[in-house]
């Protein structure tokens, strides 16, 4: 909710190869090394989840009615929401498919729907940013004022509201119903929440590079303005871009969980683990675990990524609290 | 889940139901209940019972009501001819506006009641045969007072073609008739109604009285005859019922008068509802719900026994199905292997186990002992053996001699639906099936699942039934007979049924009497169950009702299969 | 002040009407046709054509959306669907496809429920985050300031509806010391009320002064360096006279500015939290808009918490004129 | 008279993650009531970081104070917080080099010069803000029962310096230390602000501590000055003494930097070469000898051994941190220096 908060990124890195000295920063630090480990193991598990289907001879659309006690308000047998050898995670309650692929899975899912959101909400961002920045004067009045439209936005709310409306002109598109419609729907419709928060930055950031020497000693000699831009004053932006990205990632994880959550996102049977929370709601209190288990997961990469956001910005930017 | 649908399904039955015999409680016709009913164990008088609902009643017109929780809460302020009194858990047909059960004299093809004289209504007018036959009347014009049953129209003689009092209002409907001195009605029917006690509960039977009738406004402000009157109605938000002080409880066989007041407050969501009656907090502690199942929280109040102390459980009318397209799959042995491969259990798991629902091999269930048969499906007993039986529907696929291995699954996107169809769907693949999951919108599904003919046409139809009476007369003659159906339209026989053999049966028992027809009803069922394969019975479904901790006198209402707040009372 | 006031205003509703036209033109060029959707369950092609004149949604999308804007501001007439026409006075939302009862009636009906939430949510979050930013800024280094700011990082990364299930399943069925949460008057049964809201204030909390504690502290220790607070020193001034006069002080100008707009924002409907404890507040109203399509009641409900957002804004910038006298209004 | 300040073998250091920053190195110095000791120094010699030592300013923080600092009898170093807040704004007080950072931007400025009144003084907020008004027309501010409720944003830079000093003095402090009070200001309110300061001593007996990079300043308001180079004090003396006769390279330096309507207008300006060293890397030996011009004088002990502090001549007030012997000095000034002065 208070991402824009903790989105105060410093000032422009000045000096002998920044990036250098960054990278010599964080590799020094212990927890951005953790957070980085914690990371590479989830997408590591979004990258393999077939391998374990090989391995555990089973689907994760697979339902296993022979795990599940049909009396106990269908919980899974056994302790720990039916944890064994088999199902290293359980089973889900009603159908018993495995929660350990289903978990495996949903990060692909997730991390998949969050990164292109990222990408997607990065592109326009810093497209919309460089040329406000950049150009001043109208056009800026305009995509600022954008900005702030959007902004003003009850963003959950309205990508709850807009998702069956463009699901519906998809479909109108003839694209066919169901995840081929809601995940290219979710990724338009959290990236369009996104990309202000990049915009703003990349704007603010141009606006002060805009007036320096380099700047002005190219445009002297008489530089497009395309290379102005994309040559200029692109490449010292890096910095800023990187560590909004880094923090926006985890706010894209958490908004694709939620919205699936509540109903607008990833549909059954493909695995999620915002799906994966909702279908928990009707057992956490007869089978915890299987609430913990995505709970948790979405927990510790939402840490992760935060805090290795954070470390980025401390790294990119010594000055900044720590 | 709302009990609306039960009449949705169950208006389809209406109009077939002219044959149809009524077997529960039918001996209790022989004895008379007008003694006023005895008084709840424990109850006291005062407080305001608080009745939470999802959304507004669909009508409060007594001609227009037709859903389970309504037909019992409108009971607080209308009085019928007959009505069902439930006391001690025993719910028998007691006279109400009448003094007795009816008595015919020709089989059942003219019926005289007494009426009782000594009652008013809540302005303090007495209630009179005439405003009785008005109620009929009035029924008629089924065109401006939509929703309701039909039984009236439907069974009563109609020689001058009469259309209703709001269509034609100088006209008479000769076939009612009310007695000299005004203490007794006659009707004399079409056909022979050896059941019509039983039809007389339904709201055209009550007494409006011409001069306050508001037409399609009147279920706005409907005029009491019983305990309670209307205080204030606000459409969609709250209605609020106080004591009708003209009501005499001695001339009352079926209602209480406990609470001062019962308040309606509607437009909470299922959610909201289940949570705010677990949490009994607040005036959830004197509330019901009659439109609100406990679902999403099911296994959590089946576990708690604070909980299980509020909570009524019991058999709802709802069988959920299976229909096989035999225009489709043509193929007898198609169908078999698809009987063989349905999962009972993982079916029923999908669905929430053994708590949300019992295992049926058949639609009519077993209280209904004159139709009911124990067969089994696929060789063996479902409840014992529930999963599927995949080696031998794997045999009977490859017996068939016109195989159909691509199967389209029509199914309804609403709670656990698409998870009962994707149970279904993996144990058709395990039997050697491609299945085409063919999801629909749950506003727009019984239409197109039912239209024959086209590409997209469904081979098995995920589908429930709801009987509206206790008898094999409500589900069969709506599920398999081909009658009903048009060229284009299966309408509620889903399976598209047509056997000759089976409609000759059909012949047969529209012209027996009860017990027989009962009996032909069975074998037809059994005989497209077990020899056609063109059904599959799941389960039943069980109702879980909460109250709060302070509300006593609640019962399961064997008329309505609903919880019934006419004893309700606020504990002190 | 004022003339600026009133001109913040003008933007703002400007903002608010932009954000209804893109609310309006969204919803209503949708392929899915809203008469159909208004129908409801016994729908005949007679009853959609006559709803579609109800609705005036036979006349061009400029007129149907100066309609709607003119209801806001003065009310409008409705034909309704059957033959009396409506009355539907300012500010006219429409009325809801699901239930028929004026928009404008059911925002009103679930505000007390999120308003509930939302005050009561944010008193909590505000003397938690404070008090524990502010100890662990004085206290910074030290072992409570490490384990309160790993607590909090650790807490902003946790969800409500993970939060939410895993607390409700400590306190309402293991303890057994609250009931399920939902929503009584507090005026009928205040006790009931607070036991019932106990948990999603918790929760809200819980996460929202994560973020308002690590806000507050790398507030404070930004401020703790600025050169005034070395002067505050020199004067003589004690360590409690300078934390909390002039640290804190400067440091709540910011904490102020996000407290208001996420208030502001939650007051539209605490979405998530409405859903995960089915309260029955404008956020559970505009989701089960969304599953029922009610497009009167999801614009009414998008277009309330816009207004909330907006105001947030407006309000937020006078405070911060009145908190920051270096600020002037223009 | 024992002296009112006597700072001696006074070190600050500072841990950082790159090592340890000496910021001021075994500082020995003491002023008298009444009098002015001037601090000059490049930034980054300590200067500032001297005066905080001396408010006790840097307790609590990471620093390591060694030392002693004894005001009035009382001994600052190893003294607790709240001993030492007792002395603030009443024994000693500072006035601050930016006093628009050093003045709370939300509080009017009759209320800053209130609050450090009441600390003090056991009185009413009424008099309190009374004594603010009396304070701001004693430095000047036109209208200041006016001027008393604006913010320091609405002061012009030198009314908000002399609202500083309004501040420094409201508890008539025996010891003020001004860290460069004038430096942001344009000339002619540089010489108000000193002349200022200059009645104020005068009438309450002040002794002042002027810390600035600016030794014309020093040499119109001083009695003392002290001069420091990378944390160390290099020279310190009378200003007769430092000024007509200064002994170190780095002094020379700085003398002959400043423009003079006096001298021979046909002597170029010389400018010391190099930069202040980083005190992270401070040179070894003579800090100053990488941009010494007269290291070849000395030979190999510039980059090894730091001098000592040791007197110009026996028994008088006026030392100087150098390798090269008094003799050789006396020859370089006279022969190299003198001229551009």
């Amino acid at each position: 909710m208070s991402k824009k908060a903790s989105l105060a990124v410093g000032a422009p890195i000045e000096g002998r190869s920044p990036a250098r000295m960054a990278w010599e920063r964080i590799k020094k630090d212990r927890t951005a090394k953790i957070s980085a480990f914690t990371i590479g193991i989830f997408a590591l598990l979004a990258l393999t989840a077939p391998i374990f289907t090989w391995i555990l001879h089973t689907s994760p659309d697979q339902f296993h009615p022979e795990t599940l006690d049909p009396s106990f308000g269908t919980n899974p047998i056994g302790k720990l929401g039916g944890i064994s050898a088999q199902h290293w995670f359980g089973v889900e309650p009603r159908t018993g498919r495995d929660v350990f692929l289903r978990f495996a899975y949903g990060a692909r899912t997730s991390l998949s729907i969050a990164l292109s959101a990222t990408a997607l909400a990065t592109i326009i961002g810093v497209l919309v940013g460089l040329t406000s920045g950049f150009y001043g004067k109208k056009i800026d009045l305009v995509l600022s004022r954008t900005m702030e439209i959007v902004l003003a936005f009850p963003s959950i709310l309205f990508a709850l509201a807009v998702t069956p409306v463009f699901e519906n002109l998809l479909e109108s598109w003839g694209v066919p119903t169901g995840n081929a419609t809601r995940i290219p729907v979710m990724i338009i419709v959290l990236s369009m929440f996104g990309w202000p928060y990049i915009a703003r930055i990349v704007r603010g950031q141009v606006i002060s590079i805009r007036e320096k020497e380099f700047v002005e000693a190219a445009r002297s000699i008489g530089a497009s303005r395309v290379h102005l831009v994309f040559r200029e004053i692109l490449p010292n932006l890096w910095a800023p871009i990187l560590v909004t990205v880094a923090l926006n990632i985890p706010t894209m994880i958490t908004s694709e969980a939620a919205l699936t959550f509540l109903g607008a996102g990833v549909i059954d049977p493909t695995s999620d683990w915002g799906a994966m929370l909702l279908a928990s709601v009707p057992f956490y209190s007869v089978d915890p675990t299987y609430t913990f288990i995505p709970g948790f997961g979405l927990f510790l990469l939402v840490l992760a990524f935060n805090l290795l956001g954070d470390s980025v910005r401390d790294a990119l930017d010594p000055r900044s609290s720590r | 889940m709302s009990l609306k649908k039960k009449a949705l399904a169950v208006v389809g039955a209406a109009a077939l139901a002219s044959t149809a015999l009524l077997s529960v409680n039918a001996a209790s016709a022989a004895t008379t209940f007008t003694t006023p009913v005895a008084p709840i164990k424990g109850a006291v008088k005062g407080g305001t019972v608080t009745i939470l609902a999802q959304g507004d009643f669909e009508h409060l017109d007594p001609a227009r009501n037709y859903v389970g929780g309504t037909l019992d809460f409108y009971r607080l302020f209308t009085r019928t001819l007959t009505q069902y009194r439930t006391v001690n858990g025993k719910t028998d047909l007691v006279p109400d506006v009448a003094a007795d059960l009816g008595t015919t004299k020709d089989g059942g093809k003219t019926w005289t009641f007494k009426l009782r004289t000594n009652l008013k209504y809540e302005d303090g007018n007495t209630i009179t045969c005439a405003d009785m036959k008005y109620g009929v009347m009035r029924s008629y014009n089924d065109d401006i007072l939509d929703g309701g049953p039909t039984y009236a129209k439907d069974f009563i003689a109609n020689p001058t073609n009469y259309k209703g009092a709001y269509t034609e209002p100088g006209k008479d409907l000769p076939s009612v008739i009310c007695s000299p001195k005004g203490d007794a009605i006659t009707f004399k029917l079409a056909i022979p109604v050896p059941y019509f006690p039983y039809v007389t509960t339904f709201g055209a039977f009550s007494p409006i009285p011409k001069a306050k009738d508001t037409k399609q406004n009147y279920e706005l402000r409907p005029l009491s005859s019983g305990p309670y009157k209307i205080e204030s109605y606000s459409r969609g938000k709250e209605l609020v019922l106080v004591r009708n002080d003209k009501w005499d409880a001695k001339t009352d066989p079926v209602r209480w008068n406990y609470p001062d007041e019962y308040h309606v407050i509607m437009g909470a969501d299922q959610n909201v509802i289940e949570q705010s009656l677990i949490s009994d907090s607040g005036n959830a502690k004197t509330s019901v719900s009659f439109d609100t199942n406990i679902i999403t929280n099911l296994s959590k109040v089946l576990n708690v026994a604070k909980y299980k102390d509020r909570l009524f459980n019991f058999d709802s009318a709802y069988n959920r199905y299976y229909a096989i397209n035999v225009d489709t799959v043509k193929d007898i042995n198609v169908r078999k292997a698809i009987q063989c491969a349905v999962d009972f259990k993982s079916i029923l798991l999908a669905a929430g186990g053994t708590s949300a629902g019992s295992y049926a091999n058949s639609t009519i269930p077993k209280s209904i002992k004159a139709a009911y048969r124990n067969f089994n499906v696929c060789g063996r007993d479902v409840s014992k053996k529930p999963e599927a039986q995949l080696d031998q529907a794997k045999a009977f696929l490859a017996k068939a001699t016109n195989p159909k291995t691509t199967l389209r699954l029509a199914y309804r996107d609403r709670g656990v639906e698409p998870l009962r169809a994707a149970a279904l769907e993996q144990s058709l693949k395990a039997a050697g099936f491609t299945v085409i999951m063919d999801k629909y919108p749950s506003s727009d599904f019984y239409a197109p699942a039912a239209k024959r003919g086209g590409a997209n046409e469904p081979d098995i139809i995920q589908t429930s039934w709801a009987f509206d009476w206790a008898a094999a007369s409500g589900i069969v003659y709506a599920l398999f007979d081909a009658r009903t159906m048009t060229p284009e339209d299966a309408k509620s026989n889903q399976s598209r049924g047509d056997f000759a053999d089976l409609q000759k049966l059909f012949a047969k028992a529209d012209t027996s009497a009860t017990a027989a027809q009962e009996k032909i009803l069975g074998d037809i069922e059994q005989s497209l169950i077990v020899d056609k394969a063109a059904h599959v019975s799941v389960y039943f479904e069980t109702s879980h009702y909460m109250a709060g901790s302070k509300v006593g006198g609640l019962q399961v209402d064997g008329g309505y299969s609903t919880l019934s707040v006419l004893g309700a009372y606020v504990k002190k | 002040m004022l003339k600026y006031t009133f001109r913040r205003i003008i933007s703002g509703t400007l903002v608010l009407g932009i954000v209804s036209a893109i609310v309006f033109a969204i919803f209503y060029i949708l392929p899915s046709d809203p008469a159909r959707l208004a129908c409801g369950k016994s729908c005949t092609p007679d009853l959609v054509a006559r709803i579609q004149v109800a609705l005036e949604l036979d006349q061009p999308l400029p007129i149907q959306y100066g309609r709607f804007i003119k209801g806001i501001f003065v009310g409008r007439t409705y034909l309704g669907n059957t033959d009396a026409s409506r009355e539907c006075g300012a500010p006219c939302l429409g009325y809801s496809y699901q239930t028929d009862l004026p928009v404008t009636e059911l925002l009103l009906d679930r505000l007390p429920a999120t308003l509930s939430i939302a005050v009561g949510a944010s008193i909590l979050w505000l003397l938690i985050g404070l008090s524990s930013g502010i100890i662990s800024a004085l206290r910074r280094g030290t072992w409570i300031d490490r384990t309160s700011q790993g607590f909090a990082l650790a807490a902003a990364s946790l969800q409500i509806y993970f939060v939410g299930l895993i607390l409700q399943f400590i306190f309402v069925d293991k303890l057994a010391w609250l009931p399920m949460p939902g929503y009584t008057s507090p005026f009928d049964y205040p006790m009931d009320w607070a036991k019932q809201m106990v948990l999603p204030w918790v929760t809200l909390a819980f996460l929202l002064s994560a973020i308002y504690s690590r806000l507050t502290r790398s507030g404070m220790i930004e401020t703790m360096g600025e050169d005034f607070v070395r002067t505050a020193r020199a004067k003589g001034l004690s360590s409690r006279d300078i934390n909390l006069k002039h640290v804190l002080r400067a440091a709540m100008t910011p904490i102020v500015t996000v407290f208001g707009l996420d208030l502001g924002s939650l007051l539209g409907g605490a979405v998530i939290t409405e859903y995960v404890f089915n309260i029955p507040g404008l956020g559970k109203l505009s989701t089960e808009a969304v599953t029922n399509l009610d497009l009167p009641v999801v614009t009414g409900t998008v277009l309330f918490a816009a207004f909330f957002i907006i105001t947030a804004n407006i309000v937020v910038d006078l405070l911060y004129s009145v908190l920051d006298p270096k600020v002037r209004l223009t | 008279m024992s002296a009112f300040l006597e700072v001696k073998n006074l070190s600050v250091a500072f841990p950082t993650e790159d090592g340890v920053v000496q910021a001021v190195d075994s500082l020995s110095f003491s002023v008298e009531k009444g009098k002015t000791l001037g601090i000059v120094g490049e930034s980054g010699s300590g200067k500032s970081v001297t005066s905080l030592a001396i408010l006790g300013l840097q307790k609590g923080s990471r620093a390591k104070v060694s030392g002693q600092i004894w005001v009035d009898g009382n001994e600052i170093v190893a003294a607790s917080e709240s001993e030492v807040r007792k002395l603030r704004g009443k024994a000693m007080s500072m006035i601050f080099q930016d006093a628009l950072a050093a003045l709370h931007p939300y509080y009017t400025v009759g209320h800053q010069i209130a609050e450090a009144y009441l600390v003090h003084n056991d009185v009413s907020k009424k008099a309190a803000m009374a004594r603010a008004v009396e304070m701001l027309d004693r430095v000047g501010i036109p209208e200041p029962h006016k001027r008393v409720n604006d913010f320091p944003h609405q002061f012009s830079g030198g009314m908000r310096q002399r609202a500083m000093i309004a501040m420094a003095l409201s508890c008539n402090p025996s010891l003020l230390i001004a860290d460069e009070p004038t430096t942001a200001l344009d000339v002619t309110v540089q010489a108000q602000i000193l002349e200022l300061l200059r009645d104020l001593q005068k009438e309450f007996g002040t002794a002042i501590i002027l810390i600035t990079h600016d030794l014309g300043v020093v040499a119109e308001t001083a009695d003392d000055i002290l001069l420091m180079y990378a944390g160390k004090q290099i020279e310190y003396g009378t200003v007769r003494d430092v000024l007509q006769v200064p002994q170190h390279p780095y002094a020379w330096g700085l003398l002959t930097s400043i423009p003079r309507l006096t001298g021979d207008p046909n002597l170029a300006l010389t400018a010391i070469q190099g930069a202040p060293p980083s005190l992270i890397s401070v040179p070894s030996g003579c800090a100053f000898h990488p941009r010494c011009t007269y290291v070849d004088n000395v030979g190999a002990a510039c980059s090894t051994l730091i001098p000592e502090l040791i007197p110009v001549s026996e028994g008088k007030h006026h030392s100087v941190r150098c390798h090269m012997s008094a003799k050789v000095r006396e020859q370089l000034f006279t022969s190299q220096v003198a001229p551009h002065l």
